[in-house]
């Protein structure tokens, strides 16, 4: 964990800056080779996860700190990944009450730890050591055809 | 945000006690509400099915997805079955990507959502 | 210079990450309430920037580390900014060395320089304290009609 | 990167010696290489007025612009005139970002091309 990541992003508590780090992270995983949808899947569970840390961490605070960190995994022929480090310097809860919510339950809202379990292949909230928490996400999926690593040339 | 277009959402009911709800344009964080208020209003209590015609909205983000499992929610409790129908390629995608597409029960068009 | 950015990036030197900052520097100057021409600009004088850090100061080493630090000015009705810091750790250069082509000289490639500075308000280069580049970009504009922060929220 | 298309254009020579250039596709940093080639093709030397019809090209990156510039510093040099055509709103967009609109000379179609 103490390796330095390909990316970074620092941002606050803005729910203006979502767009531009989804927009971000649909690009990335475009770079590692993601297919789209996959892609998108990755971009949606971090736009989700800092969704909750402005709304619940910081109760929507504006200039709270949040912390994105991207590594690539190994590269092979069948298999491309990428793993996500957030972090955030707001109040801890208990990791286990982070639960997504059951879709037969009646209540508005929340959505969003549901898609984060669903659409990721690991999503694990810790207590960071002093103060805030840290959720780690990895994905993997086979590359999809077009592997430039390139938008538009 | 002066220029937001409110989402406009058409309400009909059959002879047979369907109620369509057709929202037209995006259904984003400041669209969602007022989605939720007229599924508040299909399931009444005297619809027989619901359906959500989506084929006037164009794209879709997670709080409009959030409005249609509360509409999943409200069928499941009240035992009025729920069909979705008329998505477009781009948000039957935001379906797939959220992995909601198996919860819902999705057919191509109005005419199938009665008889499904 | 010393207070906290809104944002801030930190990538390797790797030219496949370019499209995701650009990407995230359209959704941030959208956030920010610039119409679409005037952010296309910033994020193309990024792209050029980061391009040659990657090209010139790094000579195409991938792991090179560069930061981009983006400052939002503070806005008026009529008035809307942004202030962008990027920072390398690659060869000094002397800034008066950086200069945009002039159009009529005949050699294949460099636009760079010149679109910097041509879409840009300001754009300073400076050597860094200890080693690197810094290169200051601000722009400008009257706010776009539809100011709100998102995408399509 | 295995798929690629590469840049095709199409170079067609009218009697009054107005060479017209049609490349098709994407033009960025992988297809540039090629149009560059082509514009040298296109001053050859007999050449009196050279055409760049960009209305089969959808989108245009910054490597594609400077292959442009390339062709206008060669026309500066050649005192041979350059005319493009055929931008769609994307590509047009991409001159107006760069501000380069107005150190070319941009007419609408071939026709206007030829005369301008
Ligand atoms: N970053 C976080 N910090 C504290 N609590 C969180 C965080 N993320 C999620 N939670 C908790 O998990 C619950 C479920 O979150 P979510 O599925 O996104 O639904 P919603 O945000 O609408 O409640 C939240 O209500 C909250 O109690
Ligand atoms: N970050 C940088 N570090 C060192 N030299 C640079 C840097 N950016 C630009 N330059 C110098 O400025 C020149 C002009 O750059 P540019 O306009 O982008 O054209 P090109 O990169 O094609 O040469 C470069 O050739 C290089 O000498």
């Amino acid at each position: 964990m103490s390796d330095t990541p390909d990316l970074r992003i620092d941002l606050v508590s803005n729910p203006c800056y979502l767009c531009a780090v989804r927009e971000f992270m649909v690009g990335v995983t475009r770079a590692l080779g993601f297919p789209e949808t996959p892609g998108s899947q990755v971009a949606l569970a971090v736009d989700e996860a800092l969704t909750n840390i402005m709304k619940h961490g910081y109760e929507r605070r504006l200039d709270g700190p949040i912390s994105v960190r991207v590594y690539p995994l190994a590269q092979t022929d069948t298999q491309v990944g990428i793993r996500i480090v957030i972090e955030d310097e707001a109040r801890q809860v208990d990791p286990a009450a982070i639960r997504g919510r059951d879709l037969a339950d009646i209540r508005p809202g929340g959505l969003g730890v549901h898609i984060i379990r669903e659409t990721m292949d690991e999503a694990v909230y810790e207590r960071r050591e002093a103060r805030g928490m840290r959720l780690t996400l990895v994905k993997r999926v086979a590359p999809g055809v077009r592997n430039n690593c390139c938008c538009e040339g | 945000m002066a220029d937001r277009i409110p989402l406009a959402v058409k309400i009909s009911r059959s002879q047979e006690g369907a109620v369509t709800l057709a929202p037209s344009g995006d259904i984003g964080y400041h669209e969602a509400p007022t989605l939720q208020q007229a599924v508040r209003e299909a399931f009444d209590g005297k619809a027989r099915r619901v359906v959500i015609d989506l084929s006037g909205v164009p794209y879709m983000a997670t709080p409009g997805l959030a409005a249609l499992v509360q509409a999943l929610q409200i069928s499941k409790r009240d035992r009025v079955p729920l069909v979705l129908c008329g998505l477009s390629e781009r948000v039957r995608a935001v379906f797939e990507i959220a992995k909601l597409h198996s919860v819902f029960t999705i057919v191509a068009d109005p005419g199938a959502a009665m008889s499904t």
